[in-house]
């Protein structure tokens, strides 16, 4: 099935500052909801195992994150891929910076994701709303960091 | 963990694995292969069974710790001292059969309505076998199966006691 | 005796089904038996890395993990397909070619410890870019099968009628007609499962297979091609089978790895597939994309016919054609209409999707072929802003012109159209429902009324014409008789649920006067059944139906003999009538088939070999076209887009009734799953490759309270090359009926120009076509 | 298909199954009907380390009408509201929504608490709780509490119970003579979840405006939901077709579905107002309001 959402997070702070904070796979990895462990693969990557506690649900994702900066279009891409519950994950999710005045960035993303596998089927609205939930508190997190 | 389960009358005591589903209790711990599995989803019924005599249940989605204490009536527990159940008879006269395989799902689960509603009308019948799948007969020969059944245990109460 | 043909036998094989005695192939457990449990692809496309088994080798009760590697080094990976085009690998080996493809198998001792070892069997993908679509195919920017000589994705061209006199005649056409006409991808889905206990003996060497199947001796000697084990060591047994529909024709991975794993291991191996297994890599049906095109008259007169299809046959070309028809029957697109010329066309091409083009429930092609035409006479008759019913009259192969040799190649036995569609009418009221219809489309509410006189072709086939894996499409009875009478009748049958235990024990019953239900009918034991081809395509009446037939006579012409020596007169003086040998002129002087019986083995004729037995091999000299008349009628709901079928009339014509009960049985089931082709039943993959329909939650099979109520009649046309004059039924109602539930939701739309729908019709395409034509005006 | 492994545990009483939960942790999970549990578990999409049966806990099979309210048990089965009269004669909404839960054979097992505590988007008792005002009883290690259905549904398969507590029982405000309700449904066939469901629950003042609306829509968004803006539209006006087609035009703009083998966006959003609609027409219609202006 093929999913996508989006979001925005006003983030009281500069574009600069934000930028670098979303480049730094370590930061990001840090703002995944309910993780349970992380290594940082590279200057731009990192795998993940997240824990998925949702209704019936009970279980864990792991990914591997490829972050794809792209300055001159202020636009950071995410390659996610990865999977758990007999089902496979591939995401791409994309944040857009815009300033919003001195010290505020508006952070807008949007994420597409399909998920193959029995699972998929049958958990469908499960899985929709779990993906949902990591993407978007990752951005909140993102906000929250930041806020500080 | 040891679990005493009476199917078709007789008490049988058993060790399973709290993972292990009714129906698979039945067909391969009990050798009663009367009762089929055709889903994964509890979609097709043909794995229904009588739950205490009241309750039609898909033994594929119950596990099999969850019978103990209780009493099973399966498709082998119809016939009553070689005598047919009047559904048996129904599904045999009116053609409501045809591969067999959603045969024993549709006859428990019209066991227990019959129960409940001894005399419905087609439209109740119809709903009441929602639950079960049939590829073969486009249901309306099961239909007046039911019906034909219905008819003949309102005609003999006796006969009606039967099955469990 | 009494007549046996046309009666309404009860069912021999009832009582073992209503005590839940029946013996299907996941009831039968052997000692030390293990199970199997497959590991699929996620990915459509995708190159395999790396397996890696040991953390399932390590779980205790795994007692191996099989892969296409291992295959591949004993020879064992690929399969031939039926009609030899293609081959097809067991295990996906190197690349998996679509989602859910069988990966590895894991062996262990019981069924949840077999799905544990699953769950640990590690399978490193490259995903590779799917091609998802025959158009997309077309292209071949994506090469899908490296293991190919001709790098690409287009299997086959296969064509036939004339193609220039069929332009030309278009051309000149006065009206003119073309549309794309889907058969969308769906699933037999009987509900049994498909499934198989190897048991490889090492003591005695030989291999007993139980599996489902629908044509045990030809599955033994595919076995026996493919494993080069000497085909009397090979026993199939296929039990009673829980529906097939086509679904059971076919080889699939299952049954080889669990066949190899028992001949490693030496124990009995059983698999039996999931729901998602059957629906995502068992053989599908159609996916048939069909541009049509029409000429005709300004009266209405048809004058060519076109059809160029483009067909998806998946990741691998396994088809269940006959070696010389790759798009099967197709040629049977001319329908009940006596075209002066057509041409028809079929491209098939390779995507990343299941393989099959199994003939569910139909004829190889059939439905295909009768949805496109019937359809399409449709969208004729709106232009021609002509009643339906009365444009087919008009170009209906009259009754006087049988046989009728169709431009397409195909020599129709007979047929009496117009009464057939004559009855329909009057029996549903066709000219009121009309008016009905005027009145209310007023009031501008939604009726429609749709008509299907269709045309099938059944029981494949000439042997001249008709193989499978180069064996004749013939098929064989034998039967003995015992001393007292009573007798078993054996056939290269299978039956599925079609009543073989009761209508072929009246056909042999009806030959010689012998009781029916004294006839035991055994099938589907390859060491005691004759060899035959088994029971699909609707061929088992026309084809061992006409064998038991044949091997009965033979069994009458010694019995004659025996009788004349009987009653001591000569042989010339006796004959057969009313189920008894007669004394001609000699009224009252008599025996019966089981005097005659007795005598065979006690008294036989001086220089006559005692017993009475025969076997006989058919080999139909023609085809048979069962044809039908059906009526439906339905009304729309505007908000929703439901459609409500208000009523169905099915008006059969398959030549003579052997047991009206059953065949009526045969058409409520066919009709059931038309209607569930024409509103609920595909199989759809996402534009990714991802199977949408993996199990009964999204594969829709209509329930009872879905399913409308069936009306049904016949009218008898014998074919005259048949014995008994006997056509086929199971598939009519399913070949006969999409199209007149299509149609008839088409007419109700009519008023708001919609003139084609694909199938099938959900609420939300129909309403989605409503609102569509509400905006536009 | 099979579960994982599991512990089992049969609760012979409400504190028996708190006392599992506590003992067995956060993966344990309370087994009632089981009906989206066991095919979730057979699929392995669910993998719980145990489950705490409570159906042999008997007094949990309650239906009963006290103190102005209808309480249902947490072992009522769908079936006996289906069948039972009081539901058929005093709680029509109720009785609907009942007829067409899953399949007639599932509904002779799931229950409508457990049903609750599922909270699938797509499932209907969430819809029926929200229009009629429905409260749930949770039992914890610290007794018990009642949660109003709005504070009780927090997102999609997730509710407010925590998880060591079990929900005990659910109620509904009992109707007076000048309330009625309907529950209307779209499935692709029986057995399949809603495409779009609605709920409308109506009371009628004496001076024959709409005093007291509760209206709801299922399947069409992260959970069922209330369709506020269409109950404040709807109260203290008199009942005509336009207000309705008003009313059922907010549920649709409410409506935030996905797109799914049951329909798009677009289809789903078109069905809620629609069932929305045909939905207050029912309940009007069992208050002996018909053929509306």
């Amino acid at each position: 099935m093929n999913l996508s959402w989006d979001g925005e997070e006003n983030i009281p702070a500069a574009k600069a500052t934000v930028w670098t904070f979303i480049n730094d796979p370590a930061k990001i990895a840090g703002c995944l909801p309910d993780v349970e462990s992380t290594a940082i693969t590279g200057s731009s990557s990192f795998d993940a195992v997240v824990r998925v506690s949702l209704g019936p649900v009970r279980g864990k994702f792991k990914f591997k994150v490829s972050l794809a900066p792209q300055a001159d279009r202020n636009r950071m891409d995410l390659k996610v891929s990865g999977g758990g519950l007999g089902s496979v994950v591939d995401l791409a999710a994309g944040a857009d910076l815009a300033p919003a005045g001195e010290n505020a960035t508006t952070l807008k993303w949007h994420g597409d994701a399909s998920i193959r596998g029995p699972a998929a089927t049958v958990g469908g609205r499960v899985l929709d709303a779990q993906a949902h939930r990591v993407i978007g508190t990752t951005f909140e997190n993102v906000k929250k960091a930041l806020s500080v | 963990m040891k679990i005493t389960v009476t199917v078709n009358g007789s008490a049988y005591t058993r060790e399973v694995e709290p993972r292990m589903l009714l129906a698979y209790f039945l067909r391969d711990v009990l050798g009663l292969t009367g009762t089929h599995v055709g889903c994964d989803s509890s979609s097709c019924g043909v794995c229904v069974v009588a739950l205490d005599g009241e309750r039609a249940v898909k033994s594929c989605t119950m596990f099999a710790v969850q019978a103990d204490g209780h009493e099973i009536t399966t498709v082998e527990g119809l016939e009553q001292a070689g005598k047919l159940h009047a559904l048996q008879q129904g599904f045999w006269d009116q053609h409501g059969l045809q591969c067999g395989f959603c045969t024993p799902g549709m006859l428990m689960t019209s066991y227990v309505l019959l129960k409940h509603r001894p005399n419905p009308s087609d439209a109740e019948i119809r709903t009441a076998i929602a639950g079960n799948l049939c590829r073969c007969t486009g249901y309306q020969n099961i239909v007046k199966a039911v019906r034909q059944a219905a008819g003949e245990l309102a005609a003999e109460p006796v006969a009606a006691a039967a099955g469990g | 005796m009494t007549a046996s043909i046309g009666v309404a036998m009860k069912r021999k094989e009832d009582p073992r089904f209503i005590r839940g005695r029946g013996r299907y192939l996941d009831d039968i457990v052997l000692p030390n038996m293990l199970y199997l449990a497959l590991v699929h692809s996620p990915y459509p496309h995708a190159r395999i890395k790396s397996i890696d088994k040991s953390k399932a080798l390590a779980l205790p009760g795994v007692k191996a993990v099989i892969t296409g590697e291992d295959l591949d080094a004993a020879k064992l990976e690929w399969l031939p397909t039926f009609h030899g085009y293609d081959k097809q690998m067991v295990l996906a080996f190197g690349k998996a070619l679509y989602q859910y493809q069988e990966v590895a198998g894991v062996v262990a001792t019981s069924r949840e410890i077999a799905e544990d070892g699953v769950e640990l069997v590690e399978v490193e993908y490259e995903p590779l870019d799917p091609v998802v679509n025959p158009f997309q195919s077309k292209e071949d920017k994506i090469i899908l099968r490296d293991d190919r000589e001709s790098k690409t994705n287009h299997i086959y061209h296969w064509e036939v009628g004339d193609k220039e006199k069929t332009a030309a005649a278009l051309d000149s056409s006065a009206v003119r007609i073309k549309e794309r006409i889907l058969s969308p991808r769906c699933h037999p889905a009987p509900l049994e499962p498909c499934g198989i206990v190897a048991d490889m003996n090492k003591a005695t060497g030989r291999l007993t297979v139980y599996m489902t199947s629908q044509a045990p001796h030809v599955h033994r000697t595919a076995f026996s091609l493919v494993t080069g084990i000497p085909e009397d060591k090979i026993h199939f047994i296929s039990p009673d089978v829980g529906g097939g529909f086509g679904n059971k024709v076919p080889v699939y991975p299952g049954y080889v790895v669990a066949t190899v794993a028992s001949v490693i291991i030496g124990v009995p191996v059983k698999w039996v597939e999931t729901r998602t297994e059957n629906l995502t890599t068992t053989g599908f049906a159609r996916d048939y994309h069909m541009d049509v095109e029409i000429g005709a008259t300004n009266d209405g007169r048809v004058t060519a016919l076109k059809v160029s299809t483009t067909a998806d046959h998946g990741a691998f070309d396994a088809a269940a054609d006959p070696r010389k028809y790759p798009a099967g029957l197709f040629g049977i697109v001319t329908g009940s209409y006596d075209f002066p010329t057509a041409f028809a066309e079929v491209d098939a091409y390779f995507t990343n999707k299941a393989p099959g083009g199994i003939a569910y429930r139909c004829s190889f092609r059939v439905t295909e072929a009768s949805y496109a035409i019937e359809r399409s006479m449709d969208i004729l008759a709106r232009k021609l802003d002509m009643d339906p019913a009365e444009l087919r009259r008009r170009n209906f192969v009259a009754k006087d012109k049988f046989p009728y040799s169709s431009p397409l190649g195909f020599v129709y036995d007979s047929g009496d159209y117009e009464a057939t569609l004559r009855k329909a009418l009057d029996k549903i009221g066709y000219d009121s429902l009309r008016k009905e219809q005027a009145e209310k489309r007023k009031r501008g509410e939604l009726m429609g009324i749709g008509i299907s006189t269709f045309t099938e072709v059944v029981g494949a086939g000439p042997g001249k014409h008709f193989d499978i894996l180069g064996i004749k499409m013939f098929d064989s009875a034998e039967i003995r008789i015992h001393p007292t009478g009573s007798g078993i009748v054996r056939a290269g049958t299978r039956h599925q649920g079609q009543g073989h235990e009761t209508t072929y024990a009246q056909i042999v019953g009806e030959e010689l006067g012998l009781d029916p239900q004294e006839l035991l009918v055994e099938e589907g034991d390859t060491d005691t059944a004759p060899y035959g081809l088994g029971t699909y395509a609707s061929r088992s009446t026309p084809v061992a139906g006409a064998a038991l037939a044949m091997a009965a006579r033979r069994i009458r012409e010694k019995a004659k003999k025996i009788a004349a020596h009987l009653m001591e007169v000569s042989e010339a003086d006796v004959e057969w009538s009313d189920y008894k040998f007669n004394v001609k002129g000699i009224p009252g002087k008599s025996v019966t088939m089981k005097d005659v019986a007795f005598a065979a083995y006690t008294n036989p004729p001086p220089a006559t070999e005692p017993g009475l037995e025969a076997t006989y091999y058919y080999d139909p000299p023609n085809m048979t076209f069962p044809n039908g008349a059906y009526v439906a009628v339905v009304d729309v709901d505007r908000d929703t887009g439901h459609v409500q079928v208000r009523r169905f009339l099915a008006v059969d014509d398959c030549g003579v009734v052997v047991n009206p009960m059953i065949v009526e049985g045969q058409i409520h089931g066919g009709l059931t799953e038309g209607f569930a082709m024409a509103f609920m039943q595909q199989i759809v993959y996402d534009d990714a490759g991802n199977h949408l329909n993996t199990n009964f939650t999204d594969y829709l099979v209509p329930t009872a309270l879905e399913t409308p109520h069936w009306e049904t009649d016949r009218t008898v046309t014998p074919s005259p090359h048949h014995p008994i004059g006997a056509k086929g039924v199971g598939e009519s109602p399913n070949v006969g009926s999409p199209q007149a539930f299509v149609n008839a939701v088409m007419d109700a739309l009519a008023p708001l120009g919609v003139t084609h729908l694909d199938m099938p019709l959900t609420r939300e395409k129909v309403w989605r076509a409503i609102r569509e034509a509400e905006a536009k005006t | 298909m099979f579960p994982a492994a599991f512990e089992y545990r049969r609760a012979q009483s409400i504190d028996d199954a708190i006392a599992a939960l506590a003992e067995f942790g956060e993966d344990a999970r309370i087994l009632a009907g089981g009906q989206s549990l066991i095919p979730a578990m057979r699929y392995r999409l669910a993998r719980p380390s145990a489950l705490v049966d409570i159906n042999a806990i008997g007094e949990l099979g309650y239906l009963r009408e006290r103190n102005g309210f209808l309480t249902i048990g947490a072992l009522a089965r769908d079936f006996a509201l289906e069948t039972a009269s009081l539901i058929r004669e005093r709680y029509p909404l109720l009785a609907d929504t009942s007829a067409v839960v899953a399949d007639p054979v599932v509904r002779q097992t799931g229950t409508v608490v457990g049903s609750l505590c599922h909270n699938d988007p797509a499932g209907d008792w969430p819809v029926t709780s929200l229009a009629a005002r429905a409260e749930v009883t949770l039992r914890g290690p610290n007794g018990s509490r009642t949660v109003a259905i709005d504070d009780f549904i927090v997102d999609s398969f997730t509710t407010a119970a925590g998880s060591g507590e079990v929900a005990t029982e659910v109620r509904f405000p009992s109707p007076n003579a000048r309330t009625a309700g309907s529950f209307q449904k779209i499935e692709r066939k029986v057995g399949d979840f809603a495409t779009a469901s609605a709920a409308a629950y109506l009371t009628l003042a004496p001076d024959g405006t709409i005093g007291k609306a509760g209206i709801a829509i299922g399947a069409v968004g992260p959970t069922a939901l209330r369709v506020a803006v269409a109950e404040t539209l709807l109260e203290g006006k008199k009942p005509t077709k336009e207000l309705i087609r008003e009313a059922a035009r907010e549920a649709e703009k409410l409506a935030d579905p996905t797109a799914d083998n049951r329909g798009s966006v677009e289809f789903k959003k078109a069905m809620a107002g629609v069932l929305a609609g045909r939905a207050m027409t029912a309940a009007l219609g069992r208050l002996g309001v018909g053929g509306l202006e």
